[in-house]
């Protein structure tokens, strides 16, 4: 008993020193440090690559400059702990003022109401929320989602704009399940009949069901030739799954026909397979990635026909919210200041705008001032941007419901 | 000299850990206040669950990993006492009430079955555990909302089948950490849940000094002996589950009452294998365990889960790697502690043969042959 | 011995009982909506109930706050400009939810607290 | 000491298992405060007879036994272990059964604690009584001076002496209430001289109070000076049942060995002078055979016999030698050394080893015959093996293989229909022949041969034993064989040697005096017997 009474009184000395010297040692000139958290490159690159880019813009909090980048654990749906404990150790640092989490994977909600009583001076931002739209806009200053309601007019529009005549939505059962997925199909719809558009449902095999990825995406070699010959080139195809793209996009350049965008759009999903493109040399610079992929998409004579977000969503929402609390941190703008938020995310994305809109609760109508649904300019290779952000969108797509 | 070798030796698993520790923490960055009220909470969060552990030790079956049975009990509770909208400390006796007699039933399972599996019983809970989680699932997601109808849309998938993925304990968040808490400097004190927690450990050492007490470390020496002796062995063993995942069941109402967030489907997992990190890294081996053990391996074993990531991240200067750095370092815990475990076996009969050794070298210099 | 053990067990069960029937009772949550929505100049609050942390309602929205217990509740708003509002009411006998119009009380008017039926469309 | 009046009476006790009669019409009586010495060798049916008096399960499960037991006069028949400690009959076991992590006081105390009732009683049942460890060690003290030695209440059983252990478990059984006969199985086995001393006379306290004492010993000194009637088991039956005055050590060896077995001559061959095998100092960790130094030398073609009574350590010297189990001390074989605790190193040096464990070691029990005589030859040697590719790896060379186990199967008479029955459908005797087959295969200079005997009938038994002298005579093969049937050992080896606790007791010529070999194994003339070496 003895011995371990010794044991602690030695641990708790250390503790005491190294609390310590931990304070003594801050000799840096950033006016306040924001706290950013992400996933990690086996998670989720693009996020991380935002915080990165933050990094360079505004140092690193531990050599004088503002930014402190952890991560949360790969399997986070086991470490709820530590996912909590790492976003609480930044509230240990007394001149950070602002919490990113992208994406705010559960046990973001619990780690903000813990940083709330400790240090109510904290901005809260929440990105992609894992967690219930209630529970994480009672505790976070600002949520951002990718604005699926609007996406499925823009989408639409940006169709007509490019020149199909007819849109096809591939999906499958377990994808149409989802709320925000179900319920864009039928924005998509309503929006196709408003626009005079020809809209198609077509079923491919789940990839995470038996046939695997490979299965699903031959079924999506097979089938292209027959759906374009059925529909006509004049038809723009989209698709729910991450998988089905490359195949699809590589049909597409072989047959003709028009893709918008992915679900989840980036110049990097689907078109470096589909191209053969190596990118490695471009990682992290989305310009030249975006420039790379254009030349090619113009050599296989898509120019016009295909388009994109010319920058990854992860990315830019990282480096976006981090952004807009340096902002709102320096007194150049204030929360809530949609313009700005606006702003903040464009500043990442040379040449394309953003669009938001504040979240609303299918149940009960109402808007959540603090929860964001963004989305930005379709980019068109070949031709340049769309303003899609720009369109007015008819208030009635918002209410449009699964349930009638 | 001897002495400190020994020491060394008999505590060597506790000592890398302090070590590590005692690295990590200049690394990591952090204010030895912030530490602190994290140990405060995190000890208040866990050490209940890791209590559970003691008895099955002490009668010989090795760390219960069957335990998981238990804290599935406890979430059940928890989620009828959600989905019915019992708030509060309340909700929380309610969770317990209905877990109790849920991890009475599935610790006399779980003791049949490690009887039936004698000398395999780590093993065998680890599996055990597994076929729970597929029982549960069919109840959480089949039986909940079809028998048992699911009362609280917050509590049902969106879709209408189960119970969600995630659930949110807001109602019972704090419902004992909360009921008293006191505030010392800049630390905030549980001062209910110590108390529990201080409940448990007399009931521990009151335990102990029971017939059946008496009965478990009897037959956690040598179950041959004592069942010659009249004690029913199988019997006892089955008690010492039963009481295990009874306080598992609790335990795990106090950890997700701190934590307010619970993934339906994983969080029990992780319940057995936190528990028994922490009591290896406090020292205790699969045959002995103490409550000593138990405040030093959650003391220690959560000063690395603060400090290690942000150590690692220092150190490598990358937020990933940090995190990888605490993975690792996370699940090496058990895997060395049980391999040093077995280092320690080896020693003692290294020690036992060199008594063996020494007397016939002895014979030797004196020049005797028999 | 045996009597006064099955006495012991009997006592101890009904024990259990009555402690799960008390948490059920004194522990049920009910749903209390705060409607800030027709405030003829919109402002933020927040809500206080029963010394618990605040809560923040928003101008032109309704909030849904969980209170334990049937018994007696406080509630007190605080407006941007530290004005405070407090108020003490009951539950409504026999209700499931209670709604409370931030405009008629926060002018100091009688709180008014109406008992909501249970909600069906869940 | 004896108070005349009857306590236990066993009248014409039979035991059988399976045909095989291990106790026929054993008949004696205990009177209060009498100590019987029950003396015999291994598998005379000591105790078979102890399981009986005790209601062992395994007594009924294999068909009960013939005769009558009466205690205090009334007719009695145990179902379990229990009702016999019910009717104050105690026993100690020659293991001990104490939990090393208890004190003295819980070990005298076990499972029978004294308790306080309280609350959680009527709620969980009894169990949940706190032990009132104040009581409990009042009794260990009254038990221990009852005994009439000095024990620690309060010492851990892992850190006693051992003499201190016996003394726990003798004083648990007097802690029992109405204790009224104990049975003390070998209980000065593992004790020191003085240890014994104090013992006995507690043993003679014991008696003076009462208590009448059975007690099991090889250490026939020890019986002559405390018992005061011996009797004598041998074969299952009772050869003696005298009163202990004016009976002679030697006597008591005499009856337990059977003076009737005369040594056949051998027809051994000459050995040669130089020293083939030569063990130093030899420490082994068998469980259940340890060997704690053991030293002695075995000239060239000799056949060298080891005996001695059951976990005495004879088992553990070849064990230890061949790798099978840690090891230490000083073993040279031709003049090379041997690398203990390695069996690939053991083989290597031209030893071979017939395991004692033939089922668990020796065969290969689904495998073919010639597969089992060749295994090993082919692991060890490389033999009847074929090279492929280089020699980067090997197929069995089918072929040869079949040649050995005919030539084997011929020579050694195993009876089977071919080189290709599995090992497990032959009879024990032919079962060893193939130990032996396997063993010869390796054509080794040095041959261990552990209980070659044990369990096959008389016809194999000299086949068997006709194998090794002809392998010895007519290639010179050095053998070490442990055995424990003395007279097997007589007939066949050069010399023997008895291993008393784990150490060397005397070496002895075959010709040597029965009553000799019968006080080696008893503890006693060492050194100061004939030391034939």
């Amino acid at each position: 008993m003895k011995r371990i009474l010794k044991l602690a009184a030695l641990l708790a000395a250390v503790l005491l020193v190294f609390a310590a010297c931990s304070k003594g040692a801050d000799a840096d000139s950033a006016p306040f440090h924001i706290g950013v958290v992400t996933g990690s490159v086996s998670q989720s690159e693009d996020d991380l690559r935002g915080a990165e880019e933050l990094i360079k813009l505004y140092g690193d909090s531990k050599t004088g400059g503002m930014i402190t980048h952890l991560t949360y654990p790969d399997n986070f749906m086991d470490q709820m702990d530590t996912t909590i404990s790492q976003i609480l150790s930044l509230a240990d640092d007394a001149k950070l003022k602002a919490i990113i989490v992208n994406q705010a994977v559960p046990g973001t909600a619990e780690a903000f109401k813990r940083v709330r009583e400790k240090r109510p001076d904290i901005l809260l931002f929440a990105g992609e929320p894992h967690e219930d739209p209630p529970v994480i806009q009672e505790v976070a200053d600002m949520a951002i989602n990718s604005d699926f309601i609007s996406r499925g007019y823009t989408i639409i529009w940006a169709a007509k704009q490019m020149g199909a005549k007819a849109f096809v939505h591939i999906s499958f059962p377990r994808h149409m399940s989802y709320e925000t997925l179900g319920l864009r199909r039928l924005i998509m719809e309503q929006a196709c009949t408003d626009l005079g558009m020809q809209f198609i449902f077509e079923t491919a095999p789940d990839p995470t069901s038996e046939v695997g990825v490979a299965g699903a995406q031959q079924y999506i070699l097979e089938k292209m030739p027959q759906w374009i010959e059925k529909y006509g080139e004049e038809t723009a195809f989209f698709c729910t799954n991450d998988a089905h793209t490359e195949p699809l996009l590589k049909q597409l350049f072989a047959y003709g026909g028009y893709f918008v965008e992915a679900d989840l759009p980036s110049p990097l999903m689907g078109y470096p397979g589909a191209l053969g493109l190596d990118l490695t040399a471009e990682a992290g610079d989305f310009q030249k990635i975006l420039k790379k992929v254009e030349e090619s998409v113009v050599a296989k004579g898509g120019a016009g026909r295909f388009g994109t977000w010319a920058y990854s969503y992860g990315f830019t929402v990282t480096a976006g919210l981090g952004e807009y609390a340096r902002r709102i941190l320096a007194g150049e703008t204030q929360l809530g200041d949609k313009a700005s938020l606006n702003d903040s995310f464009a500043k990442f994305t040379p040449g394309a705008k953003w669009a938001s809109g504040p979240y609303v609760n299918a149940l009960t109508g109402q808007q959540a001032s603090n929860h964001m649904l963004v989305f930005m300019d379709t980019y068109v290779f070949g031709q340049g941007y769309l303003p899609t952000t720009a369109q007015a969108i008819d208030p009635k797509y918002y209410e449009i419901s699964v349930n009638n | 000299m001897r002495n400190v070798k020994s020491f060394v030796a008999d505590n060597i698993v506790t000592l890398i850990f302090l070590t590590i520790t005692i690295i990590a923490i200049p690394f990591s960055g952090l204010s030895g206040s912030y530490i602190i009220s994290n140990l405060i909470d995190r000890f208040a969060r866990s050490s209940f669950l890791v209590f559970a552990l003691i008895l099955p030790i002490m009668a010989g079956m090795g760390i219960n990993f069957a335990m998981v049975l238990g804290a599935t009990a406890g979430q059940i509770g928890l989620i009828f006492a959600v989905d019915h909208n019992i708030m509060g400390t309340e909700g929380l006796i309610l969770a317990t009430l209905v877990g109790i007699p849920l991890s009475v039933g599935l610790g006399w399972f779980s003791g049949q079955v490690l009887n039936r599996a004698r000398g395999r019983e780590m093993v065998t809970g680890f599996i055990l555990g597994y076929f729970m989680d597929g029982i549960y699932q069919f109840f959480g997601l089949y039986i909940m909302g079809w028998l048992i109808p699911i009362r609280t849309a917050q509590v049902m998938q969106i879709d209408g089948g189960g119970v969600r993925n995630t659930l949110a304990l807001e109602s019972v968040r704090g419902g004992l950490d909360k009921i008293v808490s006191l505030k010392v400097g800049p630390f905030s004190i549980p001062v209910v849940t110590f108390a529990v927690i201080a409940v448990l450990c007399l009931f521990i050492i009151w335990f102990r000094r029971t017939k059946l007490g008496q009965d478990m470390r009897a037959i956690g020496q040598e179950q041959g002996i004592s069942h010659a002796a009249g004690i029913n062995v199988d019997r006892t063993r089955i008690l010492a589950i039963v009481i295990s995942t009874v306080l598992a069941c609790i335990g795990q109402i106090i950890y997700l009452q701190n934590l307010g967030n619970m993934f339906t489907y994983t969080s029990q997992r992780q319940a057995g294998y936190y528990a028994a990190a922490a009591i290896l890294v406090g020292g205790a081996t699969v045959s002995k365990a103490s409550i000593k053990n138990v405040f030093i391996g959650v003391f220690l074993v959560h000063a690395l889960y603060i400090t290690t990531p942000l150590a690692g991240k220092a150190l490598f200067k990358s937020a990933m790697v940090g995190q990888y750095m605490s993975d690792f370092i996370n699940y090496g815990i058990i895997a060395s502690a049980l391999v040093l475990h077995a280092w320690k076996n080896k020693r003692a009969a290294d020690l036992a043969r060199a008594g063996l050794r020494m007397s016939a070298e002895a014979q030797a210099a004196a020049g005797g042959v028999a | 011995m045996n009597l006064r053990s099955l006495v012991v067990k009997i006592t101890l069960a009904v024990v259990y009982l009555v402690l799960a029937v008390w948490a059920y009772g004194a522990g049920k949550g009910y749903p209390l909506y705060i409607d800030n929505t027709d405030l003829s100049k919109p402002t933020m609050l927040s809500v206080v109930i029963d010394g618990k942390s605040p809560v923040r309602v928003r101008e032109g929205a309704y909030t849904e706050i969980m209170v334990k217990g049937a018994r007696k509740h406080t509630i007190s708003l605080v407006l941007p400009s530290g004005a405070e509002y407090r108020e003490t009411f009951r539950f409504p006998a026999g209700a499931q939810a209670a709604e409370i119009r931030v405009p008629e009380l926060a002018p100091g008017s009688d709180p008014v607290v109406r008992p909501v039926l249970p909600r069906q469309d869940r | 000491m004896s108070t005349g009046t009857r306590l236990l009476s066993l009248r014409g006790i039979s035991k059988e298992f399976y045909g095989n009669v291990v106790l026929e019409d054993i008949s004696f009586d205990l009177d209060r405060g009498q100590i019987i010495g029950l003396v015999g060798e291994n598998g005379a049916g000591k105790t078979t007879l102890m399981r009986i008096l005790f209601g062992m399960p395994v007594i009924a499960e294999t068909g009960g036994f013939n005769g009558t037991i009466e205690l205090d006069g009334q007719p009695v028949a145990f179902k379990t272990p229990f009702d016999a400690l019910d009717a104050g009959i105690g026993m100690v076991h020659q293991e001990f059964s104490l939990i090393p992590g208890f004190s003295t006081t819980e070990n005298i105390a076990l499972n029978r604690e004294s308790l306080k009732t309280n609350f959680a009683c009527d709620i969980f049942g009894k169990r949940m009584s706190v032990l009132d460890r104040v009581t409990m060690r009042e009794r260990a003290v009254k038990a221990i001076h009852t005994l009439g030695v000095k024990l620690d209440p309060d010492m851990l059983v892992s850190e006693m002496p051992v003499g201190h252990k016996q003394f726990t478990e003798i004083a648990r059984e007097i802690d029992r209430k109405n204790v009224k006969l104990l049975v003390l199985d070998e209980p000065t086995a593992v004790l020191t001289e003085t240890e014994a001393e104090v013992l006995l006379s507690s043993m003679r306290a014991l008696a003076a109070q009462g208590i009448s004492i059975i007690f099991i010993s090889h250490r026939l000194h020890e019986i002559t000076k405390v018992a005061d009637k011996i009797v004598v088991l041998r074969d299952g039956k009772i050869v003696k049942d005298v009163p202990v005055a004016g009976v002679s050590v030697q006597d008591i060896a005499a009856w337990m060995v059977g003076r009737d077995v005369k040594t056949k001559a051998a027809h051994l061959s000459v050995c040669k002078d130089s020293v083939y095998l030569n063990v130093e100092h030899l420490w082994v960790d068998m469980p259940g055979e340890t060997v704690r130094d053991v030293s002695f030398q075995v000239m060239e073609g000799e056949i060298f016999g080891i005996g001695g009574l059951a976990g005495q350590g004879k088992l553990g010297i070849a064990n230890g030698v061949m790798g099978l189990f840690p090891a230490g001390g000083q073993v040279t074989v031709g003049g090379q050394d041997v690398i203990l605790n390695n069996p690939h190193a053991a083989l290597n040096s031209d030893i071979a080893f017939v395991s004692e464990d033939r089922r668990g070691v020796g065969l290969l029990l689904d495998e073919s015959l010639e597969w089992n005589i060749a295994f090993t030859a082919m692991q060890a040697k490389r033999q009847h093996l074929i090279p492929v590719l280089g020699g980067l790896f090997s197929v069995r060379d089918e072929k040869s293989m079949k040649a050995l186990a005919l030539e084997y199967i011929e020579s050694l008479e195993i009876r089977c229909t071919g080189p290709r029955q599995r090992a497990k459908e032959l009879s024990g005797g032919n079962q060893q022949k193939i130990c032996l087959a396997k063993a010869f295969a390796l054509k080794p200079k040095l041959l261990f041969v552990s209980e070659p005997t044990r369990g096959i009938d008389v016809g194999a038994k000299a086949i068997v034993l006709e194998t090794l002298r002809a392998y010895n005579r007519d290639y010179g093969m050095t053998i070490v064989m442990i055995s424990s049937e003395l007279e097997e050992l007589r007939s066949i080896c050069h010399r023997v040697a008895i291993v008393d606790e784990g150490k060397i007791a005397g070496i002895l010529p075959p010709t040597a005096d029965v009553a000799q070999f019968g006080l080696l194994m008893s503890g006693l003339g060492a050194g100061k017997n004939g030391d034939a070496a």
